[in-house]
């Protein structure tokens, strides 16, 4: 079930932030992850940032393993498990996405998949600094609207992509709102999308193992996130007690988010 | 309708299928997600002294849908936090086994005492895990081990005590005897068994530990075959584990002689709905076999025949 | 492209692909067949001292296409008859391995030094069979009796002689150092694992015999962790058996550390065809992975990276 | 792989010869066999003599688990394991069947096959004694032209039924001729067709254990009787050393046939 595949192209998509390339064959749709691992080191999820037969993962630094990865070649072998877990409707035709650093990877396929449909998608991005934006070109010329907001101000507003996403709720009518982020930042995005009444959907993070809905690693309250996950509607997940609060860390204990 | 329930030792169980140690087992949400699918009961994760990582990544690797590999380590937030998960599963009504694992009979007794405490109605000592440092595989391969940490165990506590066999022997049945003289109310079998699997074009094992454990349908005539020996040799109750997916398969356990069964990787095959699957489909088939009971089907299969030779043949 | 010629215990075999013992292996042509298929060389069905009938039937049970139980009791017609078996193969240029077994160290020297006069090129000792009155399983899973009837075997013959190690054991890695200090030239594993098989319509288990053993693709993540610890303990070759099918799953025991292997429940579910499949996919497939030869890539999954613990986890 | 099922019905063939019915899913052809489980007794290899989902074998008294066989009453469980082995050719026109005790319930469904299809069919059936005698009727109301022959004379010609083939082969031109019975037999019939350029085909019986080609039990020459038979053409099977000489015991052992 795993493949191997090599890296066809790396591009640097911010200071923090690469796009690998592969070719791999499985069907994949906007919202779904694979097991990326790196031989001799740990494997990890990543969201597909690309899907079709020439799928890319998009990877931010974080910790030890993400930054490893961000420094391999073109030609490095890969295993790849998956796609795995929940897509994102396309069926919407008023889509706001809401996307906070490297969690606007899983959202650019989805975009460009409803834009391709005649879908009409707002984007809401959010960084640090004006260069960790991530897809703005890309979104854009696909034929999303862009809005951005970074903590620094160096460009758009300056403060928190929530904010944005708030305004631009009020402003105008979506029919879903996409989002992927901090939790704490997502929380916020479904308490502003149920102000509106317009629907949110998150896609969540959690700590894997096995991706099978098997080992409880990425449990959260009821739901698996392999499985159940990663896209969820927003009511599903903002009510648990655990979301934006804690997650479990590798030993399975509940630890503050 | 044959009546389901099951009586493993002295525990009732609305049905024979237990949640398998290991799977869906570190959050209290996840075995009340097991029960409420159908599940009789739940074994938790095996919970040790201290909280534990557990190996890295690549954790699992599948083979088709007859089989499963996985070393994770034995991952698990210790024997402290873990008594909210319980207590969580237990406002829920959910019947929940604790499994233990420690590296002697000193260290077992202490952590089957605390995971008492949380109100679990027996434990399983995982006696086929070996990484606890110091003891290394002999925990649970060695007889004398198994009856001494048994021992330990049962003198610590007073809810029933279950001992977890490996298949990774020679002669399971001088372990579950061994169990047995320790004070086990019986024993559960079988774990994994100790595989591997290595990837040709990066020319190394694909499980970051290298060696790993089977489950699944692969191991479900060696699971068979362990507790058919079991049973012609123990007084105690059996629990049967490893490659459960079907009624079918449940039903040949008890034939064997398994009074309970656990279900683990079939989890990961088919989700949690096989818990529905599985009790839904059980007094149906009971029926249709001629068993009055699943308590009638238990052992049946050694019932009138001459017992077969011990021997592996080939 | 890549040379695929294999040296075992100073055998030349023009290729890594042995039958495997007990799969066509009673009469001569048949080991002729197999070799004219494709096949390195062949291993003789386990000959001992007098012609037994083996069990009765049913024999065997099929999962899928996935495993393979069997218990066919070891028939054979005996070390008496046998030497014209062997010389048909030997006639038609067959490089045949001769597999005996017997209940005792002397039985083994005895029915050895037989074989060995019938021209075999090296004995595999079948130390994995235990229905021998009085000594049972303990032949094979006790490394006292395993060195011992090395040893015997060792002083009776001239010939290379190889031990072949059951996986039914804590430790296999015991087994096989006992075997190298008993003057084994080499180690094969693995054979099958003790299974059953249930039928829950006749309440009965299916195999005449009770219990038997599991082979096919469900054995081959076991065998290759047997294969990989021995490599890291033993100095002499191993040659690995279970559940090889393809040319990549001969490869993976090539780098776990298997210098040649042996193929058998293949030959039920795909035709003896397999041993051409093989030989001729293995020197390309070489050359893909970037390997010069099938030497070259014996033990290569070992080559610089911190060796797993031995530990089984979960 | 094994089926489980029920005897539908037993018909006492002859004083020495049971046919038992029972219904099997499996897709099956004139000339294949099944492995016949007696549950607590043994496992044989029996032709089907009925093919058709309302399958069925038909069990001459040999040995103790055949005689045993014909004892089983209505309702018994029996397992199935298969069909297994190779097939008659039922394109050809002119066909002979050349039956010797038993050897004759391999053939009633091939004939009637090729009857169905508009062959001719001409059977030649051999017994101990006339009430021995196997399917005539069966294969009378089939359409087949019948001719049979005792030991003992008590009907048809007093002999070996190889001397009513002989005389039948001279008399008219077949295409092809079946024969199934003790292998001294049939290798009368190979000489026979030999001598008139008939091409001859054997269903042969060896002992059988696997019936998957891999136990060796069944060895014939370089055949396995089991996958590569038990329909052979005579050619490649008259001329082995073993054939009607030799065949091999439980234990492998090449005995007097
Ligand atoms: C379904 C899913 C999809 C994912 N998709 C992507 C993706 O497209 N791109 C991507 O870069 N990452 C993605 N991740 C996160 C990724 O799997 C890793 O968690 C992340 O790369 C950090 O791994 P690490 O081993 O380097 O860091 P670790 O050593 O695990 O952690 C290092 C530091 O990073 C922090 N950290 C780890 N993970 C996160 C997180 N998810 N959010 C915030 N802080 C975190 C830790 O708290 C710690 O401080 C996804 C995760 C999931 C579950
Ligand atoms: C492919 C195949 C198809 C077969 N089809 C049929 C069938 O349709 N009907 C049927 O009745 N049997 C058939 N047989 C034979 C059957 O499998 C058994 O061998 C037979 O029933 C005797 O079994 P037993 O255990 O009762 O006798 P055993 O105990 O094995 O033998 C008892 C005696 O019978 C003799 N004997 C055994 N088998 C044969 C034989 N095949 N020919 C001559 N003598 C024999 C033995 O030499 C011995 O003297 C078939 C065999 C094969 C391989
Ligand atoms: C991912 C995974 C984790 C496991 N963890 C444990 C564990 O912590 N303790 C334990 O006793 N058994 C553990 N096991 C073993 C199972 O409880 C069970 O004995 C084995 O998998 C066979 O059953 P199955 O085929 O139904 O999975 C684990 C198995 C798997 C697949
Ligand atoms: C039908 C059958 C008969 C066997 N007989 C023997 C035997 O006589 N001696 C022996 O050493 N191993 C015997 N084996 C074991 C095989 O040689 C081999 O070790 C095992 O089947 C695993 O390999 P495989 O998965 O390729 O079959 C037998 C296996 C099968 C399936
Ligand atoms: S990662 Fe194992 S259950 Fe989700
Ligand atoms: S019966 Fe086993 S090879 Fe034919």
């Amino acid at each position: 079930m795993r493949q191997i595949v090599r890296v066809t192209e790396r591009v640097q998509e911010t200071p923090s932030t690469v796009t690998l390339r592969f070719d791999h064959a499985g069907a994949a749709a906007p919202g779904q992850f694979v097991m990326l691992w790196l031989p001799g080191d740990d494997e990890l999820p990543m969201s597909l940032s690309w899907v079709g037969d020439r799928k890319g993962v998009t990877v931010k630094a974080m910790g030890d393993t993400s930054r490893r990865i961000l420094d391999i070649p073109v030609g490095t072998r890969l295993g790849v498990r998956g796609p795995y877990g929940t897509k994102f409707d396309l069926s919407r035709q008023r889509v706001l996405l809401v996307g906070g650093g490297s969690g606007t990877a899983v959202l650019a396929p989805a975009a460009e998949a409803a834009l391709a449909q005649g879908a009409h998608v707002t984007a809401a991005l959010g960084a640090t600094t004006a260069n960790e934006l991530l897809f703005e070109d890309r979104l854009r010329s696909a034929g999303a609207k862009i809005a951005v907001a970074t903590d620094d101000g160096t460009v758009g507003h300056h403060g928190f992509v929530t904010e944005l996403a708030d305004r631009l709720l009020h402003e105008a009518t979506f029919d879903v709102v996409w989002t992927c982020g901090p939790e704490k930042m997502m929380r916020k995005v479904a308490d502003s999308g149920r102000s509106v009444g317009a629907p949110v959907v998150f896609s969540v993070e959690r700590h894997m193992k096995c991706a099978l809905g098997m080992c409880d690693a990425c449990s959260l309250g009821p739901f698996h996130v392999c499985v159940d996950g990663p896209v969820f509607p927003a009511e599903q997940i903002a009510r648990l007690d655990e979301f934006g609060r804690f997650k479990r860390d590798p030993s399975g204990r509940l630890v503050a988010a | 309708m044959a009546a389901v329930e099951a009586n493993l030792a002295g525990i009732r169980l609305r049905n024979p299928f237990l949640l398998a140690s290991g799977i869906w087992g570190e959050s209290g949400e996840s075995l009340r997600g097991a029960y409420e699918a159908g599940a009789g009961g739940v074994v938790t994760k095996s919970i040790g002294a201290v909280p534990r990582d557990g190996y890295p990544n690549p954790t699992v690797e599948t083979f088709e849908s007859w089989g499963m590999l996985n070393a994770m380590g034995l991952p698990n937030p210790g024997i402290v936090e873990y008594p909210q998960e319980v207590a969580r599963a237990r406002a829920a009504g959910v019947p929940v086994i604790g499994s233990v694992f420690a590296g002697d009979a000193d260290g077992f007794a202490d952590v089957g005492r605390r995971m008492e405490s949380t109100g679990v109605l027996a434990l399983e000592l995982n006696l086929s895990c070996p990484h606890a440092k110091g003891l290394g595989s002999e925990v649970g391969s060695d007889p004398g081990e198994v009856e001494r940490v048994v021992r330990a165990v049962v003198r610590a506590v007073k809810i029933p005590v279950l001992a977890k066999l490996t298949p990774n022997t020679a002669d399971v049945v001088a372990l579950g005897l061994a169990a047995e003289r320790g004070g086990a109310a019986g024993v559960s079998a079988i774990n994994t068994l100790r595989a591997m699997s290595i990837d040709v074009t990066l020319r190394r094992p694909v499980l970051a530990n290298g060696l790993g454990g089977l489950s699944g349908a692969a191991v479900k005539p060696v699971g068979l075959a362990v507790v058919w020996q079991l049973f012609d040799a123990l007084t105690v109750p059996i629990v049967g584990i490893g490659g459960i997916r079907t009624v079918d398969d449940s039903i040949a356990y008890a034939l064997a002689g398994a009074r309970a069964v656990e279900v683990g990787t079939a989890v990961a095959f088919g989700g949690v709905g096989v818990f529905g699957e599985l009790s839904r489909g059980l007094p149906g088939r009971l029926d249709e076999l001629g068993f009055r009971s699943w308590e009638d089907a238990v052992g049946a299969a050694h019932a009138g025949r001459s017992r077969p030779t011990s021997s592996v043949p080939s």
